[in-house]
């Protein structure tokens, strides 16, 4: 399926959940209501028509003003490839958890939660993945200051 | 197995520092005796910060950054780099440039896939294969180090070109050495892949069915080793794949069910012999250029975000770059194949003995600067 | 022993010393000859293993320390090893940390004491020879329990599990693998068996006939196993134990464990040379060469020598085995082959 | 380092004993089977067939601290791996030497500037006693370093330092 | 049981499969593979990249290189020549209208990209083919490529004639 189709097909089911898309040739992506995300990739993990049953990346961008969450999705049997993104306050950046949906999810939502602050509600093992557990900050996002010291040891 | 026990668990920990950990992954184990209930991995302990890096330099600099993600596979993680920058910027490369990097990048993952089985080999207690397999290895670096002055890293793909043109000669002694490599490949099964020992070790373990396989977003010859026939390179081409004819192997199960330790070692070994054929066939079509032609002046792409993804050794590889006009990229997200294949490693590890969690980790083949990036 | 009775004799005076002293002085010179012997042994074996695993893996091995082909390479690591700080863990229990490297290495010098290395070349022809050398080669899994025990490091448990069960299992094919053997001399003594091969290659049990020709390659196999080597190697595996039992053993103790690794090697090899190849008699045949025209010594060298020569060979090209797996060798294979060996031998010896 | 430095009176068989000792430290120097990143693969090719680290006398990797004398630091160290490392020197028993092996080692190296998990130098956690340059450097390098290194340790000496 | 059998004949032929590869690489002469290094030392490629290395009566101190360095390894302060000093010329021309008086590289930071080398107006930054530098103390490796002084040692001194004038 191309990007328009799986976006008709999204816009059809969701309506105004789906509040913004854009189609290019580059990465074509759909906004998705963060209320929604679970049921919008349950739809497309299960639709037979989209079998996205690959998520590719699961990452967070900080916009200064709001931290975005995407999802890449690819289907294996279609080879098609979609991108959908959900839109986050930054000060208390909160998002249902689809490691229901792709079991991959688990250890992506927790790089994001690592790097950015992103809480996964209902996720099963939600702890730092990257850094030591006792770090403190985000370091991903962009007012992010680097610690002078951890550990005794100078960074 | 049975995995109701009532005996005492021992949590034993391997790594960091652990010679068949493949750097510094750390696996918790809780075993109950020789078998292994409970594999709990942590990673992070080669965090190196790409993605922060990649925020705060220009988009030429982060080339030797993307470099050091992958060593044992530079060019190709590069690759898909420049690609992605490409993309954004809307340059079509020409066709000695396209045909340069596909040459590199199966040399390059001829090099992964000789390490792979080479420490694949060190992990199962067997030494030789593993010297041999760097003793060919050598060759090829020889063959970087003409090209681009680096054996490891090699910034070699700039974005819109190369950094230098291939050196007088260097095809005619790429098939040459194609001409020597091909049979050591059958010496390689010989000693090690058709060895009954070997076949004892990891035939019928650390099996990943293909669902779960799927479910955790596997990519690269572990999935094609779970039996599914996916390979970016076939499936959704770039840099002109499709004008190749090669074959994407895929997992048989010659000696156990599919999708063990062995299905996804010899996907790689059969891999090898594959880019063999793609190497001859792009020496054989190389067509004359300038492969400095469309390096832009100053790398400054439109605002907009681009997602490129590229069939590296280890598996699919992609780059989630957003773009704000600036001469810095805003953000790069890079889906690391080590990442996922790690990420599942607790299920398809469940009820292995303590000498199959070393196979499993050594036939998922990771390289743990990129899973920690 | 005698001949070294014989030799102290020949230096003055040694008469004039009290009694007791002569009574204890060729055993104590005996003893350090062969302990001297040992080591050096030892050292060779080491060289001589990573020059071979060298070459097969197209290198060159070490090269420089010494001169030539780096022939010093054992020493300069032994001295070090001596030389090295002695680590004892907090943790660990210490007396038993500290007894059981010489609970390793005692044994397989121990057993070097019957080994026949010429006519009369052997510290103590014992007419229970075999069944001594059995004895004694298996007190080190004492040793290594005990190591495994004691380090309080959960590696070293693993590997001292794993050598108690893989030696004690394979002690049994081991000494099957034997009886054709003793069946045929029916004798336990070491020179009594040897004598029972002289007279060239045919009078050597290996070729006696098909039984003692399997058990040959079985004790081989066997003995592998209970020198923890590949692919047996499971105790002591690097790539999942880090270092088995000896993980935390440093210095000088841990030169001990690696002295009887290889004095272990060359005694087994030693053990299937006198059963089986015929220790130090002639190769040729007595008919064409009547006369042994190389020393006992030297051949019974040779041949043990190029046993362990493969041993290494093998080391340096199969991977090794699983726990399990290790005991299905053993119990499912080993054992059924040996029954019907001892079985086969006896049935012949009978008719 | 060991234990016995620092105790006899320089004089003609403290020399000779130096003699043997530092040749026997210098020609059997194990490094410890300790690869972090990049470096690790050009520490493995050093030890395979082309550069041979085994001529030396420095093939036998051990994988435990206790039986190494030399630590190769072969990559980056972040600071949740700087604890370990110096567990790990710790764990060494004397005489102990490091080499510290590339840029990311010796000082961070491309990392330095942003990397807020990367330790600034593995000199921060342990002493290090030859920097080899490069990123990753050549074999060749390391083994460079490595006879640096030898260079080092034959300079020393048990006898006691003088008081001056 | 002819499965026991034929695993059995299996496990022993490759076993023996294995051990003919290895025995033939014992046996054969190690022909070129292994390069004795410190008395053999192979020849670099040309375009090897090695340590960094500053013409520096060639560099006009223009600042390129360190703009295109992904690590920020080199230090480069400049000053404005004097009008009333000599003017000065680099080998292909080009004149020197900046004294450079801070030329430091950290070899310690470099990550050997390359990418300075080429965005060089004069070519005088290169990349040398010597790889044998190992240090026992790092500050060895920053090289301090400048030969010039600064025409006044501080920038309080700067102030003063600018004062004076």
């Amino acid at each position: 399926m191309t990007p328009r189709e799986i976006e008709a097909l999204l816009k059809e089911r969701f309506g105004d959940r789906i509040p913004e898309s854009r189609l290019d040739g580059l990465c074509s992506w759909s906004l998705v209501d963060p209320a929604a995300i679970l049921e919008v990739a349950r739809f497309v993990h299960d639709d037979e028509k989209l079998k996205m049953d690959h998520l590719e990346l699961l990452g967070g961008v900080d916009y200064k003003d709001r931290i975005e969450v995407v999802y890449v999705v690819n289907s294996l049997t279609y080879h098609h490839r979609y991108t959908l993104k959900c839109r986050l306050p930054r000060d208390n950046p909160r998002i249902r958890t689809v490691e229901s949906v792709w079991k991959v999810a688990n250890w992506h939502e927790r790089e994001a939660y690592d790097m950015f602050g992103i809480i996964f509600e209902g996720h099963s093992d939600l702890r730092r993945i990257l850094c030591p557990d006792d770090w403190e900050g985000y370091p991903l996002r962009k007012d992010y200051t680097f610690p002078g010291k951890y550990h005794d040891m100078p960074v | 197995m049975n995995l109701d026990y009532s005996g005492d668990i021992m949590t034993l920990n391997m790594g960091p520092q652990h010679p068949s950990m493949h750097g510094v992954l750390r696996l918790e184990l809780k075993t109950d005796g020789e078998v292994v209930v409970e594999a709990i991995p942590h990673i992070g302990y080669l965090h190196r910060c790409f993605e922060k890096h990649a925020e705060n330099i220009e988009y030429p600099g982060v080339v030797p950054f993307t470099d050091r993600m992958d060593y044992v596979a530079a060019m190709n993680m590069e690759l898909g780099y420049v690609l992605a920058v490409e993309k954004l910027m809307g340059i079509q490369v020409n066709d000695r440039v396209r045909y340069i990097r596909i040459i590199m990048a199966e040399l390059n993952r001829i090099a992964s896939h000789l390490v792979a089985a080479g420490t694949y080999g060190l992990d199962l207690g067997s030494w030789t294969p593993f010297l041999h397999c760097f003793r060919d290895r050598e060759k090829i670096l020889d063959f970087f180090e003409e090209t681009c002055g680096a054996r490891l890293l090699y910034n070699y793909n700039w974005i819109g070109g190369l950094m230098f043109d291939l050196p007088e000669g260097l095809e005619r002694r790429i098939i040459e050495f194609l001409d020597y490599f091909e049979p050591l490949v059958e010496d390689l099964n010989r000693l090690l892949s058709y060895n009954y020992i070997f076949i004892k070790r990891t035939a019928s373990v650390g099996i990943i069915p293909p669902e779960v396989a799927v479910s955790y977003g596997i990519t690269g010859p572990n999935l094609r080793g779970s039996g599914i026939k996916f390979d970016v390179r076939r499936n959704e081409p770039y840099l002109g794949y499709e004008e190749f004819d090669f074959e994407v192997p895929v997992g048989k199960g010659e000696f156990g069910p599919v999708g063990s330790c062995y299905d996804r070692y010899m996907v790689r070994i059969w891999e090898v012999l594959q880019s063999c054929r793609i190497i001859r066939q792009a020496i054989a079509k190389l067509p004359p250029g300038d492969v400095h032609a469309t390096i832009p002046k100053r790398v400054k792409p439109p605002v907009g975000e681009v997602y490129m993804r590229t069939e590296c050794p280890r598996g699919e590889l992609g780059y989630y770059i957003v773009s704000d006009g600036t001469s810095k990229p805003y953000r790069v997200k890079v889906k690391s194949p080590c990442f996922t294949v790690m990420s599942g490693f607790r299920e398809y590890s469940r009820g292995a003995m303590i000498a199959d969690i070393v196979a499993i980790v050594g036939s998922v083949d990771i390289v743990l600067v990129e899973l920690d990036r | 022993m005698e001949s070294i009775r014989d030799l102290l004799e020949l230096i003055p005076y040694t008469t004039a010393l009290p009694v007791w002293v002569q009574a204890i002085l060729p055993p104590a010179v005996s003893a350090v000859i062969l302990f001297l012997f040992v080591a050096v042994l030892a050292m060779f074996a080491i060289w001589l293993e990573r020059k071979v695993a060298a070459h097969m893996q197209d290198r060159l091995g070490p090269m420089y320390v010494g001169g030539w082909h780096g022939w010093a390479q054992s020493i300069a690591d032994t001295i070090k090893l001596l030389l090295k700080e002695d680590i004892v863990p907090a943790a660990a229990d210490k007396a038993l940390f500290k007894a059981a490297p010489a609970i390793v290495f005692i044994p397989s010098f121990a057993a070097f004491v019957v080994l026949p290395f010429g006519i009369s070349s052997i510290v103590a022809d014992l007419n229970i020879g075999v069944l001594y050398l059995f004895a004694v080669a298996s007190l080190t899994v004492v040793g290594i329990l005990m190591a495994g025990w004691a380090s309080n490091n959960k590696y070293s448990l693993f590997g001292g599990m794993r050598s108690a069960a893989q030696i004690v299992s394979y002690e049994i094919p081991a000494a099957l693998s034997v009886m054709p053997v003793i069946i045929i001399v029916g004798s336990l003594s070491m020179q009594q068996i040897v004598r029972a091969q002289t007279g060239g290659i045919q009078n050597w049990f290996v070729f006696r006939n098909p039984f003692t020709f399997l058990a040959f390659f079985l004790y081989f196999i066997c003995s592998l196993a209970e020198v923890n080597r590949t692919p047996f190697d499971i105790p002591e595996a690097e790539s999942e134990l880090v270092a088995g039992y000896h993980t935390e053993y440093s210095g000088m103790r841990f030169a001990f464990f690696f002295l009887a690794e290889y004095s272990n090697m060359f005694l087994v090899a030693g053990i299937a040379t006198t059963l089986f190849l015929g220790g130090w008699s002639q190769v040729l045949p007595a008919q064409w060469v009547p006369k042994q025209l190389i020393p006992g010594p030297i051949l019974f060298f040779l041949k043990a020598l190029s046993l362990v020569f493969v041993q290494i060979w093998l080391r340096w090209t199969l991977p090794r085995l699983r726990v399990d797996q290790l005991m299905y060798l053993c119990w499912k294979v080993m054992l059924p082959l040996a029954l019907v060996l001892v079985l086969g031998a006896g049935l012949l010896a009978v008719w | 380092m060991g234990v016995l430095e620092g105790k006899f009176e320089d004089n003609v068989l403290v020399t000779s004993l130096d003699w043997v000792f530092n040749w026997a430290r210098s020609s059997s120097p194990w490094p410890l089977s300790f690869g972090l990143a990049c470096c690790a693969i050009e520490m493995m090719a050093t030890g395979a067939s082309r550069f041979d680290l085994d001529r030396f006398g420095a093939g036998a990797y051990r994988a435990t601290p206790r039986q190494a004398d030399i630590m190769i630091v072969a990559g980056t160290v972040t600071l949740k791996m700087g604890i370990r490392i110096r567990r790990l020197y710790e764990q060494m028993a004397d005489p102990k030497y490091v080499i510290s092996m590339g840029s990311c080692s010796n000082n961070g190296g491309p990392y330095w500037k942003y990397g807020y998990h990367v330790l600034k130098g593995v000199d921060e956690v342990i002493p290090v006693d030859v920097y080899v340059p490069g990123c990753p450097p050549r074999p060749e390098s390391l083994l460079e370093g490595l006879i640096q290194l030898k260079d080092k340790i034959r300079r020393q000496t048990i006898a006691r330092k003088s008081e001056a | 049981m002819t499965r026991y059998l034929k695993d059995l004949w299996y496990g022993w032929t490759t076993t023996w499969h294995s051990m003919w590869i290895t025995i033939r690489h014992l046996f054969r002469p190690n022909k070129g593979y292994t390069i004795q290094y410190p008395t053999v030392k192979a020849p670099l490629p040309e375009r090897a990249r090695m340590r960094l290395f500053n013409r520096i009566e060639d560099c006009i101190g223009c600042g390129q290189c360190a703009r295109a360095c992904p690590t920020d390894c080199i230090d480069i302060q400049t000053e404005k020549r004097g009008k009333d000093e000599p003017p000065v010329f680099a080998s292909d021309g080009t004149p020197i209208k900046l004294r450079t008086f801070v030329f430091d590289i950290d070899m310690t930071l470099c990550c050997y990209c390359a990418l300075c080398t080429f965005p060089c107006p004069t070519h005088c930054l290169v990349m040398t083919k010597e790889y044998e530098y190992a240090v026992y103390d790092k500050r060895d490796h920053i090289y301090h490529f400048a030969v010039d002084k600064p025409r006044y040692a501080s920038p309080a001194e700067k102030e003063q004639p600018a004062a004076k004038a």
